[in-house]
């Protein structure tokens, strides 16, 4: 693993545990949301499947500070202090700017923030777009990339965020299963003691790096029990525990 | 009843006080004519029109006349309006200029009309001055702003039968310098004009007589006529024309008709002599007296 | 070989084309000379007056430049403002709505008053001609941006500010210069209405002293020099602003491959 | 209640802010009543002219409904033609940037020539300046079509009219919108300056006229009824527009949470 | 299965094979293809698995007509006509044209093509969104459905196309594994007959649902040889056979 791609302070970071209790949305009269409880477990990734359209995306940008939840919703870090500035959100669609290349793109954050950008934190982008294979397209920009590279870019700015929490929106769905496993690798490893909600339509993927994983399904939406498979993450993809989960996990899905 | 089309020089304005009056009291109904007035924006635009057959009559300046003829549009006066030059140089009383020997250096705003350049060149080379010891600003809208704000010291351009009420009004008394007093050959400030080709139109001196009776009525009943005036046009219905209407009552020409053949070729002249013209052009071109 | 000329030879042959149509209409119409000369005598008059039309050329120039500098300046400003101020949105724009609205006349008096008769008025009057397809433009394009790349920046922590500089200004940048395209072919006439203001210089007096002179030839001269100005313009904006914005589709219909 | 109230309150008090404004101006800066009038005198004018305005206002109406019109239509039309045919883009396009550039008295007796001095000159004239902003704008939007819609398109068979009507056309509604706000702002300035052609009729005819013989206050009442005219029909064509255009992401920086 | 979703014609359909021959292509002077060669047999289901940003989208693009390749390269249908309105093309973003509801963007190749847009078709339009599980979202634009259900009207409306060859890239990708595993079916069965190229990354989808699969790899990239399942499609997903050739395609996926 690159040595540049994690920052020096991430080992420090604390990990906190969110919880969002009583949630309650409506789009357009239906209720997406109602009396929905959940919780992220501090410094532990958690896996979200569920059926299309039935509130994944939602439930993140709820946790993101991005929808606008009805009362008596409530949503709480663990530490009691907001959440604000201490999310990173990688969302479904890859949302790079099309006048920026791949490497002013990771670096977006930080400018945003009105960051010095140096040598120090360039080399950082650098490096995780090497990591996720883009080290020889930097300049190039978005729509001269394919669109596995160009989800490529938005988890390498993702994980340039380093923040303690990390929702991640089907940040693998546009890769070959191969790129997709060593991503997952580079992920959970950049990850590790941060609470990560992960939202994807892979058991195996979910079975790999989540601590635990959730199922959601219903209208309104419900949030069942969570899997937690033996062994810490990433498990290897050929370990066959976890496909004798994958079939229970799918069972679930199926029901 | 004829139609005719008459294009005014500019808006509505006391000055055509004789054309009015002629319609509001039935005088052109009687000759058998039907008459529109029209106000075009652009003094310059009526003669080209009427050169151009759009319209049947123009209300023009001689000067501009004279010019347009030496460019060879097809036009030429029938009639006249106005018979004394209107166009002064007018400066503020109280203010530092007491004769046109004093603009020297001075800025003088006036309006682009063509004429008023040369008519200041001429009043300041009698006073022995040159054009280039003025600077000129074209201020095109707002000639009386432009004075009474300080903008410039003085205007050319201004016309003696309004901009001075109009200083008064606003309660600066006006210094008028006229020109035929400083050098410049008199002139017929308003001239009625038709196309070269069509003036053996039997109308024209259906519609002179006209004009002729409405000039006389406006004489001899000031009152009534202005009363006629603001029937027409209500939005002129306020104190500056009301004074105008009276400045301008001795200035209309007592016969429209007549033709003064010496002063206009007494102008071309001088047109000439300030460059405006190229050629002084033959005065039965440009300028007929019907019969 | 030929496509390294073609650039060069299209305007020359726009404008023949042009002058061969101005022509047609001469003779067709049979429109006296006075109204609309054609156009041998009027390239006549721009050799023969050549001078005077450059003299006068390059102030009315030196005016729509700085118009369009203020304009834009003071469009993109307004710009942002009614986009980050409701209560500007909501106060602001009628005003300027109702700005659009007032004549030159009007307001000269006033213009001469404060800026007096130099070069300060016409360029006034230049920007506030340009000023409102900027700032409509302009605005239009701050509040159309992609939502997801604002949820984005405010889970990134970014400032109204560096949203503003990094995300929204960039996304309107194509509107921002649809405005300016407009705004830069209008610039030529508020130039000439602010001369009409007053002054004692440029194409725009040149014009309208013609006029007075009935020296058609000469306006129309003048009038070619002033078009001819705001093609150039043009072009040259336009061609500045498509290399400035090289991430923005541009294709048009005819290019549709079938 | 309150909410309902406030659309009712807020030109109100718009209004008045700016007639104070105005007080103020004219106190602070000691202008001449025969350059800026104050706001009572205005008022005085307005109320006893009331009807000659109405009247005048009429007119104005009639010639910027009918400008709008023509203009839009015609700048649509240009727009498509531009963007269908190569050719028409080089070579129509320094032309119109050309129009643009030829100042009104220039044009006048052309158009008084072919047009009359009716309805028809004003009409023209207005059409003239609304045409070059809708053009400009819709030609941008129409070019500016998602790549990935237009090879949609294309596998599926569509021709390049029915590509125009259900792809190009509506993606470019947005930069229509843009381009027709800009329009309806000068619309009004458009009718003013065509009766500047020469008019009997319309509020500009009334506005020279009484500036020409210093009837200031006239002047202002006649601008001000113009100006709320403009206001009225600009926020009524923005209103139309956002409802005509439900998808378009509409958001203002001010809006955005913390 | 929906009876309504099957044009009555598409029996009549005459499969064509395509071939590309000696394709070349280059990207901002990286050669992309050169001398590549590929066939999609004539009524089969062709899929194409391979690393991210190796040109399996511009492959496709290729064949749709949408891209410019350089000489050599031949493009060609067995039948030896132009390919020219017989491809339907479902690009790897969803592009729903915004201002349309569900049932409209369906319909948008009829419309386009000018036909005459009755009962018969809307009803085949509904049909499809119902099929795909949004027979309750027909009046949803795009920006009120979640990614998947973005997805679903975008294979409903390339379904709605009704052409010989059919093209997909990432067709299913934004799914979950049960709605994929019944979208897949439902795919198989109404493009029973046809020539289909599919882009997929999931190697199971493609052992599910492809006659024959291939490899694309390397730059310039390389088709390798089909593997050719046994039976026909759509395969059972827990067909142990299949696990052993995903291990196969795997393999050769990570080579
Ligand atoms: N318009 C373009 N300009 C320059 N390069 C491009 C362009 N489009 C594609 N490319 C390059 O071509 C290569 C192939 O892209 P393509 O989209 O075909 O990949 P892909 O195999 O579909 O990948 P993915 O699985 O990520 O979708 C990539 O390296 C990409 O960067
Ligand atoms: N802006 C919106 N307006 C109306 N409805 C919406 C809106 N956004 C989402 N929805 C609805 O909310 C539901 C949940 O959407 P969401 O995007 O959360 O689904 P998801 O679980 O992420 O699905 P997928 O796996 O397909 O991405 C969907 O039915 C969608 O139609
Ligand atoms: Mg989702
Ligand atoms: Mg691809």
């Amino acid at each position: 693993m690159h040595d540049l791609v994690r920052p020096t302070e991430s080992a420090r970071l604390p990990s906190i545990g969110v919880r969002i209790e009583r949630a309650r949305l409506t789009y357009g009269g239906v209720r997406l949301f109602d009396g929905l409880d959940f919780e992220l477990e501090g410094g532990r990734c958690t896996c979200l499947l569920g059926p299309s359209g039935v509130g994944k995306t939602t439930l993140l940008r709820l946790i993101a500070g991005l929808a606008d939840p009805e009362p008596p919703t409530v949503l709480a870090a663990e530490d009691g202090k907001p959440l604000d500035g201490r999310v990173a959100y990688m969302a479904q669609q890859d949302l790079l700017l099309p006048w920026l290349g791949a490497l002013d793109n990771v670096l977006l954050g930080p400018r945003l923030r009105g960051e010095a950008v140096g040598a120090a934190l360039v080399d950082r982008a650098r490096g995780l777009l090497d990591a996720v294979g883009l080290g020889d397209r930097l300049q190039a920009r978005p729509a001269e990339l394919s669109g596995g590279m160009r989800q490529r870019v938005a988890l390498a700015r993702t994980l340039m965020e380093d923040r303690p929490v990390v929702l991640m929106d089907e940040p693998f769905s546009a890769l070959d299963a191969i790129t997709r496993l060593r991503l997952q690798e580079l992920a959970a490893g950049l990850l590790a003691g941060r609470t990560v909600l992960l939202v994807t339509h892979d058991p195996l993927e979910a079975l790999r790096i989540g601590h635990r994983i959730h199922v959601m399904a219903g209208q309104p939406a419900e949030i069942g029990p969570a899997i937690s498979p033996e062994g810490s993450p990433p498990r290897p993809a050929d370990d066959p525990a976890l496909l004798v989960r994958q079939a229970e996990l799918l069972r679930r899905l199926s029901s | 009843q004829d139609k005719l089309t008459v294009l005014l020089d500019w808006f509505v304005n006391p000055d055509h006080a004789p054309l009015y009056v002629a319609r509001e009291m039935g005088y052109f109904r009687d000759a058998g004519l039907e008459v529109e007035m029209i106000a075009p924006a652009d003094p310059n635009d009526p003669p080209k029109l009427v050169a151009a057959g759009r319209a049947d009559l123009a209300i023009s300046y001689q000067p501009q006349l004279q010019m347009q003829a030496a460019e060879g549009l097809p036009l030429t006066r029938i009639g006249t309006l106005v018979a004394t030059p209107l166009n002064t140089v007018v400066v503020l009383a109280d203010g530092p200029v007491k004769s046109i020997a004093d603009l020297k250096g001075r800025k003088v705003g006036y309006s682009v009309g063509g004429l008023e350049d040369a008519l200041l060149g001429a009043m300041l080379e009698n006073a022995g001055l040159k054009l280039s010891d003025v600077e000129l600003v074209n201020v095109n809208f707002s000639l009386s702003p432009a004075l009474l704000s300080g903008q410039v010291d003085a205007v050319v351009g201004a016309y003696r039968n309004f901009e001075l009420n109009q200083l008064d009004i606003e309660g600066k008394a006006g210094r008028a310098f006229y020109p035929e007093e400083h050098g410049v050959p008199p002139y017929d400030e308003l001239v009625i004009v038709a196309n070269r080709e069509k003036a053996a139109d039997p109308r024209l001196p259906r519609f002179l007589d006209a004009v002729e009776r409405g000039t006389l009525y406006l004489m001899n009943h000031p009152d009534e006529s202005w009363k006629l005036f603001v029937k027409a046009n209500p939005e002129l219905d306020d104190e500056l024309n009301r004074r105008a209407w009276r400045d301008t009552l001795p200035r209309f020409a007592h016969s429209p008709a007549a033709l003064d053949a010496r002063r206009y070729e007494r102008f071309a002249r001088f047109l000439k002599e300030r460059e405006l013209i190229g050629e002084v052009p033959r005065l039965a071109d440009y300028a007929v007296e019907l019969r | 070989m030929m496509r390294a000329v073609r650039p060069m030879v299209r305007p020359l042959v726009t404008a023949a084309v042009l002058i061969a149509a101005w022509q047609a209409l001469v003779w067709a119409t049979g429109v006296p000379r006075f109204i609309l000369p054609d156009p041998a005598r009027v390239a006549m008059a721009l050799w023969e007056r050549a001078g005077l039309i450059g003299y006068h050329a390059l102030f009315t120039i030196g005016e729509i430049l700085g118009g369009l500098a203020l304009g834009v300046v003071l469009g993109a400003a307004t710009a942002l403002t009614l986009s980050y101020f409701r209560p500007a949105r909501r106060w602001l724009m009628p005003v300027l709505v109702f700005s659009q609205a007032i004549p030159v006349f009007a307001l000269a008096p006033l213009l001469v008053l404060w800026l007096g008769y130099g070069m300060a008025s016409k360029v006034a009057m230049a920007t506030l001609i340009i000023y409102f397809p900027v700032t409509s433009a302009f605005f239009d394009g701050l509040r159309r941006t992609e939502p997801g790349w604002l949820d984005l920046a405010r889970t990134m922590g970014g400032s109204r500010w560096s949203t503003l500089v990094r995300i929204r200004l960039p996304a309107a940048l194509p509107a921002f210069a649809s405005g300016l395209r407009v705004a830069t072919a209008v610039a030529p006439i508020g130039a000439v209405v602010g001369e009409w203001v007053g002054a004692s210089a440029g194409l725009g007096y040149l014009m309208l002293h013609a006029n007075g002179r009935m020296q058609v030839d000469l306006m129309f001269a003048a009038l070619l020099t002033l078009a001819a100005i705001a093609v150039a313009l043009y072009f040259a904006v336009d061609a500045l602003l498509r290399r400035a914005l090289p991430w923005q589709p541009d294709n048009n219909p005819d290019e549709e491959r079938d």
